[in-house]
């Protein structure tokens, strides 16, 4: 009967759940507020409306009464709040081995790739009960993800990543919206996301991979010339590479930074932004010169060099942690 | 028309309507009452532009798919909905027209501290919107009237930069504005007339003074360089060559936040100046609704990030603006209890402004505990931008804002323009509006949570039922808009002329004649009571023949 | 307005000798090498400029009533709050 | 009250609705404090601006304030702390009545003014040439980044820090023409012997806005010239 009038949105990841408790803890505690003020204003509309003979009465205020109606709701606005922040914590912090999956939005249409190489076009295939994180940016103007029935958005912003994640529950196939007004077809730019039991996942990974991300990521590497300076062995004139992803690393000018997604991003784009300490900054800028697949392709390279997940290309006995390299790079000068 | 003759007076007072005739004598004013009433004209004139492309959009969302008309004429319709009703109308609704008509009248001045100040502003917000129709006239603009960049400065082909100068020099008429309230309120009180006797319609126009003065300087300034980057490719906004777009939204919000409580305050004062009335009795706890409003000024520029939640910015930060948007929360929950209290042990009249103020006692209601989810951030997350954020700012700017200014409309037109208006049908026109509103705006709440995003001209089949229902409210809506315009018209011309204080209301301006004359006062008064002395004055009922239809 | 015109008019000359020699003061101080330092001591310096002017050239000393102040201290306020708030977002950006 | 329209018939300066000559000169004295208020929060958009990219690219920045003629931007700003003393003494003499001293102050505030727009023209022109100004013609190669004599700065960056220079100072200057066009209105009116002891609002109004043009321009030099100068 409510198939074209939901009330409801689908529940299909395990944040809806969390979502959801709070909304409806919300929708009656301004339930219970309207219900509160409304029975209050028509019942004194009704009981001291104007009768001849009876004056109103003159009544000041009161401090204790102000006092009171100042700090229960600021007490009850105090749990909403935590409680919104503790949902948004979960939202904001994806799980470390997450499935990742990296998204281009530009105008109007989403491209999404697999790390394991699969590419779609406004679809998105993940299996039930998987994570998956989302690893987004954008060609041209702010989009935003948003998946009503996972209850997650994240605006995808050009220049750098934004990161968003969900767990589905359910198979079936949901709404992925564009939420950022982005220009002309922006109610266009709606795909979908399909969720998959496992089985039938791993039939469709099956068909048309050209490989991982971080295999073309490899072959961009090569063909750039990057292995020529980031050389493995720690003797180039750049930084090792090898287990350099998500350490904190010093910089030339002091400063430390953590060696994430945007951080490898900027490195590509702007290489003499952040430095790395010991090393020069010779390199050049690939701004205009690598499109943001390749970049995707790249940062996913750079990260399975220090994967310790089974299944992608170095394990982490190999690498050399980036102060140890950067300290043979100073012996070497 | 031998009816009009009879229901004009044969004396007539000599007052600022009838003292000088002419067009010069209009456009060259400094008498803060006419300049009103030009704000008045004006207004009107872009609140029904306004709602024509409000009309529009619900009709294009009748259906799910895009049939009425294009995508990019969608685009420009809300954008151009949205800039025209928040700088156009909103913006100087309340304060350009009845706080410009009634502040000096209410601390008992002559005029405002700057009139030709005032006049000045007049012209720049006319300027203001002649660069807006011309801007529409000419292909519009599609930005959204938040002008984000990238898109604004680097990827919309249409008119970003004559649309925000257009705003820019009407925030400059917002400056001024503030600037002679503020003044005024500090400098021509009557003698008698403390902080603690203002009318709380007066601490509510000090508040947004404060807000216009402080915020509108920076979106100007914003402006200014949207507009730069988008001629000149600066790169303050592009990330391609190192500028954050995030900087803009925080700029942007900076302002448009606190615009917000431009909006809402004066409608907040009117709806305290109508209960007391109404009630027949002082405001409940008049100091904590006075210090409320500059509260709420203030608070509102500590929160603006909270449009931000998912737009990138650190989770840290968010945490921060979550929390104080909880803050700003409180004052607004306290002028309602002490509205509501108000009425306890009142004398209550149901007149077609007291109606006006039980809707938006309900309205704002609704529109501020709405405003709680949106600052929870988990539940922001899913909400914001979508249906949901529209149903609740229309909550609380038309809901709350217009509901307050129609009230205020009524109340004091019949010392504007001298006349009374047809009771029944103000109280018709009450009751359409609240009917339409709810209707129109209430299903947008459940649209929003089940996820249709905003500024989408087709849509999933299923949300179409919800939107249907939205449409036919706003129908109803346009209609109960259109109503006092007409009767009001109505009135100028055959309504029966006002006694001077046909509410038996406190307040300095019912002192004065309906309408009053040129200098408002024919004595410099001098004020020995506190405000809203209604148990004075209730001790003196009003005669048989003075009020407007009891 | 003055009642001693002369001491006036020794005191604007103070200020703006005063104000000449911190010129040349914070083109000196930004030829040392002060590391992070070099941007406070450019800003105490002007700040110190911008209150002599302020309080003498403008009279917010001593004629003008206490209302000014407070128009300048508010706006000064609500310009901490715009940047103060705003670098809350950026000195914070990094997560997780 | 007999007493204001006593006034009011004194004192054709008096306007109809204020009660007493100071009611008036208060008003006046509030509103452009309040207004030199919305100017502060007005360049407060571009400090906020100023503040996040400088923070972000300080290097590249100090590169680029680092082709800024520091000597032409102290000269100019020891030129309106000048411009300033003129004012106040102009204001001086209105107050004690000194028709020909308040002339001359006015006049020197001018000259000063116009040079200040002068050297600031220098400034600009030579930034034309160079090829400093934000846009299509904006160069900024291999500029090394101070203190850091292996490292170029980057381009982009360096023009962010172009654009805000002109934006930032182009808006002072325009606040400079404003005063400039002020300032002769008020030598006019001075010329014409309006001001008296009594009556000399405008004066001093004049010298508030001027003044706290100045103060933004104390901000605005080592803001711009000053950053990371040191060898």
């Amino acid at each position: 009967m409510f198939d074209n009038f939901p009330l409801w949105p689908q529940r299909a990841s395990t944040m809806a759940g969390n979502v959801d408790a709070l909304y409806i803890f919300l929708l009656m505690v301004s339930g219970l507020m309207t219900l509160l003020i409304s029975v209050c204003v028509v019942f004194f509309a009704a009981k001291f409306r104007h009768r001849p003979g009876v004056q109103a009465e003159p009544i000041e205020g009161s401090t204790p009464l102000e006092l009171t109606w100042s700090i229960i709701p600021m007490g009850v606005f105090l749990v909403i709040f935590s409680w919104g922040a503790v949902v948004f914590f979960q939202e904001r912090t994806p799980p470390r081995d997450a499935t990742e999956v990296y998204v281009v939005a530009k105008q109007w249409m989403w491209k999404l790739e697999h790390a394991e190489g699969q590419r779609e076009i406004n679809e998105l295939h993940v299996p039930v009960g998987r994570d998956v994180k989302m690893i987004m940016t954008s060609q041209d103007a702010i989009h935003s993800f948003y998946v009503p029935a996972f209850r997650i958005k994240q605006d995808v912003l050009p220049g750098r990543y934004t990161v968003a994640w969900f767990r589905a529950t359910k198979p079936g196939t949901y709404h992925l919206f564009c939420a950022e007004y982005c220009g002309t077809q922006h109610s266009g730019m709606i795909g979908s996301v399909v969720v998959m039991e496992p089985a039938q996942y791993e039939v469709w990974m099956s068909g048309g991979s050209t490989g991982p991300l971080s295999a073309s990521g490899e072959k961009v590497f090569a063909e750039l010339g990057c292995a020529t300076c980031h050389r493995p062995d720690g003797q180039g004139r750049g930084p090792n590479l090898q287990g350099l992803f998500g350490k904190t690393v010093q910089l030339e000018d002091g400063r430390t930074v953590t060696a994430d997604e945007n951080y490898i991003r900027e490195s590509i784009l702007d290489p003499g932004a952040k430095v790395l300490k010991g090393f020069k900054p010779v390199m050049p800028t690939f701004q205009g010169i690598v499109s943001e697949e390749q970049l995707n392709a790249l940062v996913a390279y750079v990260k399975s060099l220090s994967s310790t997940r089974p299944g992608n290309a170095m394990a982490a006995g190999s690498t050399s942690p980036p102060a140890k390299a950067s300290a043979q790079r100073s012996q070497v000068q | 028309m031998s009816m009009a003759t009879a229901s004009i007076p044969t004396v007539e007072r000599e007052n600022y309507l009838n003292k000088h005739y002419g067009v010069g004598s209009w456009l060259f004013t400094t008498d803060h009452k006419r300049i009103a009433l030009l704000y008045l004209l004006s207004i009107t004139f872009f609140f029904f532009i306004g709602g024509f492309f409000a009309l529009l959009i619900r009709l294009e969302l009748l259906t799910p798919a895009g049939d009425l008309v294009q995508a990019d004429s969608y685009n420009k319709l809300f954008t151009m909905h949205g800039m025209v009703m928040v700088f156009f109308f909103l913006i100087p609704s309340i304060p350009a027209v009845l706080g410009n008509f009634l502040v000096p009248l209410m601390i008992g001045a002559k005029d405002l501290a700057f009139p030709k100040i005032n006049l000045l502003s007049w012209y720049l917000y006319i300027i203001g919107g002649v660069m807006m129709l011309h801007c529409m006239l000419t292909g519009g603009v599609d930005t959204g009237w938040t002008f984000y960049v990238p898109f604004s400065t680097a990827f919309s082909n249409t008119k970003v930069v004559e649309a925000g100068l257009a705003i820019f020099v009407a925030g400059f008429s917002s400056i001024l504005t503030g600037l002679n309230f503020v003044v005024t309120i500090h400098r021509l009180r009557a003698p008698g007339m403390s902080w603690s006797r203002l009318p709380l319609f007066i601490w509510a126009h000090y508040a947004t003074s404060i807000i216009q003065l402080l915020g509108t300087p920076v979106i100007a300034i914003t402006l200014v360089l949207v507009a730069a980057e988008r001629a000149l490719h600066l790169g303050i906004f592009d990330p391609k060559l190192g500028g954050d777009p995030l900087l803009f939204q925080h700029l942007f919000w900076f302002y448009s936040h606190p615009a917000v409580y431009i909006m809402i305050l004066p409608s907040m004062g009117i709806i305290s100046e109508i209960i007391a009335c109404f009630s027949r009795k002082r405001i409940f706890g008049y100091s904590f609704v006075a210090f409320s409003s500059i509260a709420i000024a203030v608070f509102g520029f500590l929160v603006w990030a909270h449009h931000m939640f998912v737009a990138g910015i650190s989770v840290y930060a968010a945490l921060v603006f979550s929390l104080l948007s909880y803050l700003v929360a409180v004052p607004s929950a306290v002028k309602v209890f002490n509205w509501t209290a108000t009425m306890y042990k009142g004398s209550i009249y149901y007149d077609a402004p007291m109606l006006y103020a039980f809707g938006f006692l309900g309205l704002f209601t609704v529109g501020g505990l709405t405003g709680l989810f949106l600052a929870a951030l988990g539940i922001d997350v899913h909400v914001t931008d979508t249906y949901f954020v529209i149903a609740h700012f229309h909550y609380i700017m038309v809901g709350g804002a217009v509901m307050g200014y129609l009230g205020g409309m009524h109340f004091w037109w019949p010392k504007i323009s001298g006349r009374l208006y047809p009771e029944g049908w103000a109280k018709l026109a009450a009751l359409i509006v609240f009917i339409g509103f709810n209707l129109t705006f209430f299903p947008q709440f459940i649209l929003g949570y089940i996820g249709m995003p905003r500024r989408y001209y087709q849509y999933p089949p299923e949300f179409q039922v919800l939107n249907v229902l939205s449409t036919a409210g706003a129908t109803i809506l346009g209609v109960g808009y259109l109503l006092p315009m007409v009767y009001f018209l109505w009135s100028m011309r055959y309504g029966k002329p006002a006694p001077d204080n046909p509410w038996n209301a406190a307040g300095l301006e019912w002192k004065t004649a309906s309408p009053p004359p040129t200098f408002n006062f024919d004595e410099e008064p001098v004020v020995t009571w506190e405000a809203y002395n209604y148990d004075e004055l209730n001790r003196f009922p009003v005669k048989e023949e003075t009020p407007v239809a009891r | 307005m003055s009642a001693h015109p002369s001491s006036s008019l020794k005191l604007y000359f103070g200020i703006w000798i005063t104000l000449l020699a911190c010129t040349g003061l914070t083109v000196w101080a930004a030829s040392l090498d002060l590391g992070r330092f070099n941007a406070a001591v450019a800003l105490t310096i002007a700040t110190f400029k911008a209150i002599l002017v302020a309080l003498f050239f403008m009279h917010l000393k001593g004629a003008s009533e206490k209302l000014s102040k407070l128009v300048v201290v508010a706006s000064l306020f609500f310009l901490l709050i715009l940047l103060a708030l705003s670098m809350s977002d950026y000195a914070t950006r990094t997560w997780t | 009250m007999p007493d204001s329209q006593l006034t009011a018939a004194h004192n054709p300066a008096l306007l109809h609705h204020f009660a007493e000559p100071q009611q008036q000169r208060d008003a006046a004295s509030l509103g452009t404090w309040v207004f030199l208020g919305t100017e502060i929060m007005f360049f407060g958009g571009l400090f906020c601006t100023y503040l996040v990219y400088r923070r972000g690219y300080f290097g590249d920045w100090g590169a680029a304030s680092k082709t800024l003629d520091v000597t032409l931007g102290a000269t100019n700003t020891a030129v309106l702390i000048c411009s300033s003393l003129t004012v106040v003494l102009a204001v001086w003499a209105a107050q004690t009545g000194r028709r020909r001293l308040l002339i001359g102050n006015l006049l020197a505030t001018l000259v000063l003014g116009t040079a200040f727009l002068g050297i600031k023209g220098i400034e600009y022109k030579e930034k034309f040439e160079k090829h400093h100004v934000p846009g299509a013609s904006f160069q900024f190669n291999n500029v090394r980044i101070p203190g850091h004599p292996d490292q170029y700065a980057n381009p982009s960056h360096a023009e962010i820090f172009f654009a805000l220079y002109f934006v930032m100072t182009g808006l002072h200057a325009l606040h400079m023409i404003v005063g400039i066009g002020i300032f002769i209105w008020l030598t006019v009116m001075a010329w014409k012997g309006r001001f008296t002891p009594e009556y000399n609002t405008p004066v001093e109004m004049g010298g508030l806005y001027w003044h706290f043009v100045d103060i933004i321009w104390i901000y605005l030099f080592p803001l711009l010239y000053l950053i990371d100068r040191h060898p």
